[in-house]
């Protein structure tokens, strides 16, 4: 869907690409071999690009897709394979099709292991706002809320802040709700933080990044580990 | 019994203030013939059952924006700021379900049972103006079925008994609905002997179809969408 | 299941074994061309024997099958390949195979247009019993409570009287119910009896039959039209 | 993610207590390799989730008369008067459900869902002790979602990553209790390459299933049931 503001982005502003590139080149490490992943539009699905495909992971896609591989070109576009978001894609060997309603079948009882989406607003305890703005942009939730709370673990990747430069990560948040205590980690351009009793801990620091910083654009206490953290 | 049929015998029973469920999950599995057909028969007060809305002048965009929808039961229309609009402008109701709670309702609504338990939302403005209830210690929302007078779906191929067999991410919403509806009108892309399915591969069985209709010539919307090529 | 026992009674009792088929073809004339039907153990199966197949119809068998033809020979019979009731079958052109859950849906849905089902117990008001005789026979109700309850029509295939020679036909049952208020027609190798409006009405005398030997036999008031009735 | 393994691991993690689903309605689609296996292995108090408990000494029935189930959840025991007299003599506690209904509970369980709300056996004894609800209207008992530990399934063909196809009348319950267990196991008539099967007729996508079994030779058990042959 926003895919395609994301690639306008793109062509306009290269700090931003970069940005999202350097979490989706993150993201990735998250994914152990085997697994069953869903991407949700945006960065996410930027993770596609820097997939080792030797982990031999399954790509799903609520439109009754698993084995998805990545966007296609449009020469080899098919009519009938595009992936939730729209996009045309190609598939792995050993992909399966299946209907709407085995797919969510597969995200509710508990066979996806990882899903990736995005974030208007995370809380300290996992909450995760990601749908709509009353009054302003109210779309429909998709398949994002059942993704949210149903996914074994549920990684965020996101800008550290949004558009207006505000924190995204916050003591609790004020839009509805996409899903109650179900982020697991969020990765950004500038930090990985892991969700943990309730509350947010600190694992990773950007290259780019110091640790002022992260605490400044993060409006929500950060449990900050003793020793040198590790760079990403 | 055979179910074929052309596409104005197939949809002239439709009638004002029904409901109608359209399959389709984007442009793949959307039956762009018969939509363009129920825009022709002028049916109006419809309430409209679809995932999404396709998108601006495409699909079942075209029949809200020519007013005869009133009321849509879908999941997201983030592709399509004009009926977002009506939406806005209170010209058309629209009631928002998680995408698999909203194909779980038609299923539900197909295999003839009155509802289903579920913690999806249970902790959102979702869960608003819900009956909940607790089984075995865990806590739901009750939804309810969704059946519809008609359903019109998409097949890459049927026999003239009704059996289906869908194309890829085609598939989608279409089995389910194909369940859920008094009438159930299938277009398809190529009609073949009955009996030359694989009874394995059948992904519809022909009891749940009433009437199949085969598209000569596939129109343009059933084409690639240059906006979705990404590479 | 009890297909096996009633074949040992072919056998053995012909006179039994002659109103069971008058009955199966007697039933076989309410199937209308295009339908979909399902054939309960016993006597429903009969029908097979009787079927026009030009009518085109469908016969459903619960274990997901759509389009069953007939019990077949051992050296036709596939090991994948049976009824619900455990024969060995073969199809029609156009068969499908599902699991099933879609074979029970398609049940519950309205989408199957008759169910023959044999019984221990019909009352005057279309009420069915026969899955159990409390401390006796308790075997479970398998798919039959379904058929019975959702079959938009229901047709008992039955004789007219149990092994001890009793009616079956009763003002009300006394056995656990299958489903309240499901019969729509009764037919026994004395007569065709329609339910309607919670009381039964003769329509058809067998030729073998009087109807002082039905109301004798028939434990519950029956409705008998002025006039010749049809016989079968 | 190669998920083919041998049976004795594949069974190995089962433990005394557990609940396990096991597909099969008849002899077609029962995973009898797979349950001689657990035979040997030797767990008992187990529960069972099956149709029906096969036949005397075949299937499940083994497993049954051995003393290794206490519980069995099922659908009817009409052809295995040995199982009924267990239970008569209350040395097996059986839960009969409809048929439709346990496979609908079961499919419930592997949905991430709740449970649902039916009708089915409102007016008879079935509805006695269940919670009855009134949604839209319409009355129904509510119905809770089954799960097990493992589930054991039978297929004709599958796949390193565990994509599984079922043959004709051997589907049945098989395809739901894939997704209703922690640990899905499916013995295989043979594996073919990842890859070769038809994406459009895969029958159990591979996420569903963690380990597969090649069955190297058919037992006698898999064959024509004489007693079944019936002209």
């Amino acid at each position: 869907m926003s895919n395609l503001k994301a690639l306008k982005l793109t062509k306009k502003q290269l700090t931003v690409s970069n940005k999202r590139d350097k979490i989706a080149r993150r993201a990735e490490k998250e994914i152990i071999a085997g697994q069953i992943v869903n991407l949700g539009i945006g960065i996410p699905t930027l993770i596609l690009k820097y997939l080792n495909w030797e982990k031999r992971v399954q790509i799903h896609s609520e439109n009754g897709i698993l084995g998805m591989k990545s966007h296609c070109s449009r020469e080899t576009a098919d009519r009938n394979l595009i992936d939730a978001g729209g996009g045309y894609i190609d598939l792995v060997a050993g992909a399966s099709f299946f209907d709407s309603s085995l797919s969510f079948a597969l995200v509710r009882g508990g066979r996806l292991d990882i899903a990736f989406l995005g974030a208007l607003e995370i809380s300290t305890r996992g909450d995760l706002a990601n749908w709509m703005i009353p009054g302003k942009y109210t779309p429909g939730i998709g398949g994002g809320m059942e993704l949210a709370q149903k996914a074994r673990r549920l990684i965020i990747t996101t800008l550290h802040t949004n558009r207006r430069g505000r924190p995204k990560i916050l003591e609790s948040c004020n839009l509805p709700l996409t899903a109650k205590a179900c982020v697991d980690m969020i990765i950004t351009e500038l930090a990985v933080i892991d969700v943990v009793d309730d509350q947010l801990q600190l694992v990773e620091i950007a290259e780019e990044a110091t640790l002022e910083e992260i605490v400044e654009k993060t409006d929500a206490p950060l449990m900050v580990p003793d020793g040198v953290l590790p760079r990403f | 019994m055979n179910k074929v049929t052309n596409i104005s015998d197939a949809i002239s029973t439709i009638k004002d203030g029904q409901t109608i469920m359209v399959g389709g999950f984007g442009v793949p599995g959307t039956p762009f013939m018969l939509i363009e057909a129920l825009l022709q028969h002028g049916a109006r007060h419809l309430t409209l059952i679809k995932n999404e809305a396709n998108e601006p002048h495409l699909g079942v965009s075209k029949l809200i924006e020519a007013g005869r929808v009133d009321r849509l039961i879908t999941s997201h229309l983030g592709l399509n700021t004009t009926v977002l609009g009506m939406m806005n402008d209170k010209k058309i109701e629209v009631e928002f379900n998680p995408q698999g709670i909203l194909v779980e309702r038609i299923r539900c609504g197909g295999a003839g049972l009155i509802g289903f338990i579920s913690d999806i939302g249970i902790d959102t403005v979702l869960s608003k103006n819900k009956q909940i209830i607790t089984l075995n210690g865990q806590k739901g929302t009750v939804e309810s079925a969704l059946r519809a007078d008609v359903a019109m779906i998409h097949a890459a191929v049927g026999d003239d008994i009704g059996n289906l067999v869908y194309e890829k991410s085609a598939r989608n919403f279409n089995p389910a609905m194909a369940t859920a509806a008094d009438t159930v009108i299938a277009e398809v892309e190529s009609i073949i002997d009955t009996g030359s399915l694989d009874p394995d591969a059948i992904h519809t069985p022909g009891a749940f179809v009433d009437r199949v209709v085969e598209i000569r010539k596939l129109r343009d919307e059933y084409g690639i969408l240059e906006h979705h090529v990404f590479t």
